[in-house]
């Protein structure tokens, strides 16, 4: 049997990764990738704990029914930021986004 | 329960490597003399004009991404349907209530104009 | 070692190699593709842990959606054969490190608590989760607040993509 | 007797255990060969039904189909697939050859795998997951990928635009093939697909007439079929997202389209008209193989039919009629299915009153929906009917010499 350590542990790699997609990269898209990776991983540590929890208690995937749609309206918003940018700027690449800096 | 999703993992083995064998028999059945205009991009015989990057409609991205709202909205609704029995009039309220919202999002995308091709 | 650990090593191993493909690859398109098969890795992950649902949903949202919007966006926003000039930025160094001290900062936190040798329970008796899931989404008493809220902020999501992304 | 399926597979099961290997490892191994048999089943499936095809299309249109090769044409398909596996197989320059080659592949495996959870007969129940509806969705998705993946890999201007074209399309008609998907749910109380068809004592066809039209068309807008064949329009984009494939590879994208329809038909067969189910086929499970085939056929000869028979739509009609007006309708019915259904059963009524509300309910939100369109001005500012003065089709020659 798979004790609960394995997924967390797989769970964190996954969220290390994604962490470092969102800090390395430079293109909008690719960050937002990122940050699907880290949802992911959140979603694999919520599934896990109601697995390995008490079963009777469903909260576990409830709170990963919602992240998913929280997920889905934060690419969607994010998405549509990057192509009008895109439109505007002619760019993707997150530095250069930087009209509301002072 | 597990048991079923191995014959899907075996499943899903089963259903590609039948095919990728299909794809890869020819590879000594058939014969393979690459030249470069049979390499090249078929146009049907037209030269071929800058590179495969054309400028694409927004509105493609904006049909899925209403898809994408709706698909998950949809999906929240499945476990609805299988609960129904257990349900009370109220929580069947609800899902219709859910519903509604996801048509009013329908009618603002149509109202809007978003779900226009021209 | 028993079947199912071998199974999840397999699905680990590949959905971690795909992972560090999303984050590294230099061309976008292929990101997404690693990223495909990343979230396919989770799905099964899901499937483990008997949550076929989430696994399924994880299927159709995360790459029947999601993954397709985001080669959309990225066929929208640049030329695809042509982009494969470094693609991170200048502080990937410190980005690379952060990621390995949360890592092992984790590995370590993980090492010290009890939750480390916790064995999967029995799932015979156990309700259906679906039925169960449909049930205490509607509940007032549950989490029926919650679920309309998620309708709601969808639609917002909607709302707030077409205004961005559309011109007239 | 009855069931030599399920004989065979403890007979295979006994020889393997017979040889000494452990009893995990055979069953694991009788699995596998279980969904190779039906995966192989599947693809020779599509060998007949590329004849029977050409032979229902040459009656439709006045013509006798192939009829050289072997008695009435039957050796045909074989002739095909010799030639198609000795032709070459090139990759253009310029191409991703990773994703160009694995796009096929992936393309076959998302169709062929819907059939890992049909129900065939009363014993050959496929895998009975407690989720399957939402996994044929979520395998569809898989082949949008592919299609993508090989519109994007073949560096070609006109793949990529067939392929965001056919993208789109499958993407805008998911969303009433998914909402349609529900009304059997709601009615079985079950993802299960297994527990559909244990749950269809009168077929859903009766009780959901609706929903079973809106998923016939919404699913063969899915597979591409005329007339919502804008995906692969030979005319405007040469041949759509597989343009650059030859031989075997281009010939899986032929082979997955036929199969989907066939798995289309079966999809329709399980969750409208019952699967296996008619008299006998709880004790004699081969006969509920040979019902199942029926209806699947059934389901096939319409799709067939509705192709051979209307031509391609342009592609804003196409996303108007599912955003304005099947998706809507789809929103309507569910509602009024769920809410009727609930009425329904706290009231107690009888199985027979059950299925009369409900047919009256669907006849009378479709009667509604033809009320509305009638209603709907169809002179539009946009696209105003022109009118043309009537021209002579030959002018005589002292007219013209003026």
């Amino acid at each position: 049997m798979i004790s609960l350590s394995w997924f967390l542990i797989f769970a964190a790699a996954l969220f290390s990764l994604g962490l470092y997609g969102v800090l390395a990269r430079k293109n909008a898209i690719a960050i937002l990738m990122g940050i699907e990776l880290m949802l992911n991983a959140v979603n694999i540590n919520l599934v896990a704990f109601w697995r390995y929890g008490d079963l009777a208690l469903i909260t576990g995937q409830v709170f990963a029914v919602i992240v998913f749609a929280v997920a889905a309206a934060e690419v969607a918003v994010g998405l549509a930021l990057v192509i009008s940018l895109y439109r505007r700027r002619s760019s993707v690449v997150a530095d250069e986004i930087n009209l509301m800096k002072w | 329960m597990l048991d079923n999703w191995l014959y899907i993992g075996l499943f899903i083995i089963a259903a590609i490597l039948i095919p990728a064998v299909a794809v890869i028999l020819p590879r000594w059945v058939a014969p393979r003399k690459p030249n470069a205009i049979k390499q090249e991009t078929y146009e049907c015989g037209m030269e071929t004009v800058g590179d495969a990057w054309v400028q694409f409609k927004v509105q493609y991205y904006i049909f899925a991404l209403v898809f994408l709202i709706f698909d998950i909205e949809t999906v929240f609704l499945f476990p609805w349907a299988v609960a129904y029995d257990k349900l009370p009039m109220f929580a069947v309220m609800e899902g219709v209530i859910f519903i509604a919202i996801l048509l009013a999002g329908l009618m603002y995308a149509w109202r809007k104009g978003a779900l226009e091709w021209a | 070692m028993s079947g199912l650990e071998i199974i999840f090593l397999v699905v680990a191993a590949v959905t971690l190699s795909a992972a560090f493909m999303v984050v590294t690859t230099p061309n976008l398109v292929h990101g997404a593709l690693w990223l495909v098969l990343t979230l396919f890795g989770v799905a099964a992950t899901f499937v483990l842990l008997n949550a076929a649902f989430l696994a399924v949903v994880q299927v159709v949202v995360y790459i029947g959606a999601i993954a397709i919007l985001m080669i959309f966006a990225i066929m929208l926003t640049r030329k695809v054969m042509q982009d494969s000039g470094p693609q991170t930025n200048a502080n990937w160094i410190v980005a690379a490190l952060l990621g390995l001290v949360l890592f092992v900062g984790i590995a370590q936190l993980l090492r010290k608590s009890s939750a480390v040798g916790m064995m999967m329970p029995a799932m015979d008796g156990a309700a259906d989760p679906v039925v169960q899931l449909g049930e205490v989404l509607v509940s007032p008493n549950a989490y029926v607040l919650p679920f309309e809220v998620a309708s709601v902020l969808l639609l917002a999501a909607m709302i707030g993509a077409i205004v961005v992304a559309w011109k007239k | 007797m009855g069931d030599p399926i399920n004989l065979i597979s403890q007979w295979f099961n006994d020889l393997l255990l017979g040889w000494g290997l452990g009893e995990k490892l055979v069953a694991v191994l009788s699995l596998f060969v279980g969904a190779a048999i039906l995966v192989t089943a599947s693809l020779l499936t599509v060998v007949v039904l590329i004849w029977v095809e050409r032979k229902i299309a040459g009656r439709l249109q006045d013509r006798i189909g192939p009829n050289r090769a072997g008695p009435f044409g039957l050796l045909q398909p074989i002739a095909d697939i010799i030639k198609i596996f000795t032709k070459e197989i090139t990759t253009p320059d310029g191409a991703d050859k990773v994703a160009f080659n694995i796009a096929p592949v992936l393309a076959m495996a998302s169709v062929l795998l819907i059939w890992a959870v049909i129900p065939m007969a009363a014993t050959v129940v496929g895998s009975d997951i407690n989720v399957g509806v939402l996994y044929i969705v979520a395998v569809g998705s898989l082949g949008i990928v592919a299609i993508l993946m090989a519109g994007w890999s073949s560096n070609n201007k006109f793949a990529l635009l067939g392929a965001f074209r056919a993208v789109a399309q499958m993407v805008s008609y998911e969303v009433p093939m998914v909402l349609t998907l529900l009304i059997p749910v709601l009615l079985a109380r079950s993802m299960g697909i297994n527990d559909i068809v244990q749950a269809q004592s009168t077929w859903f066809i009766v009780i959901a007439p609706l929903a079973g039209l809106i998923f016939l068309i919404t699913s063969m807008a899915e597979v591409g079929r005329a007339p919502f064949d804008l995906i692969e329009a030979e005319s405007e984009i040469v041949a759509g997202f597989h343009v650059e494939y030859s031989g075997m590879a281009f010939g899986m994208f032929y082979v997955s389209e036929f199969l989907h329809v066939w798995t289309i038909g079966a999809l329709i067969a399980t969750l409208f008209l019952g699967g296996w189910r008619g008299p006998g086929a709880e004790t004699w499970p081969i006969l509920g193989l040979f019902y199942f085939y029926i209806k699947t056929f059934v389901g096939y000869f319409l799709i067939t039919w509705i192709r051979l028979s209307l031509p391609r739509v342009r592609i804003d009609q196409l996303l108007s009629f599912n955003w304005k007006f099947l998706t809507p309708l789809t929103l309507v019915i569910l509602v009024v299915t769920a809410i009727v259904d609930k009425a329904l059963s706290m009231a107690g009524a009888a199985r027979w009153l059950y299925v009369l509300v409900m047919l009256a309910a669907n006849v009378l939100v479709g009667w509604g929906t033809m009320l509305v369109l009638k209603t709907v001005e169809p002179n539009r500012p946009g696209r105003v009917r022109q009118e043309f003065p009537p021209r002579p089709v030959a002018v005589a020659p002292e007219a013209a010499d003026n």
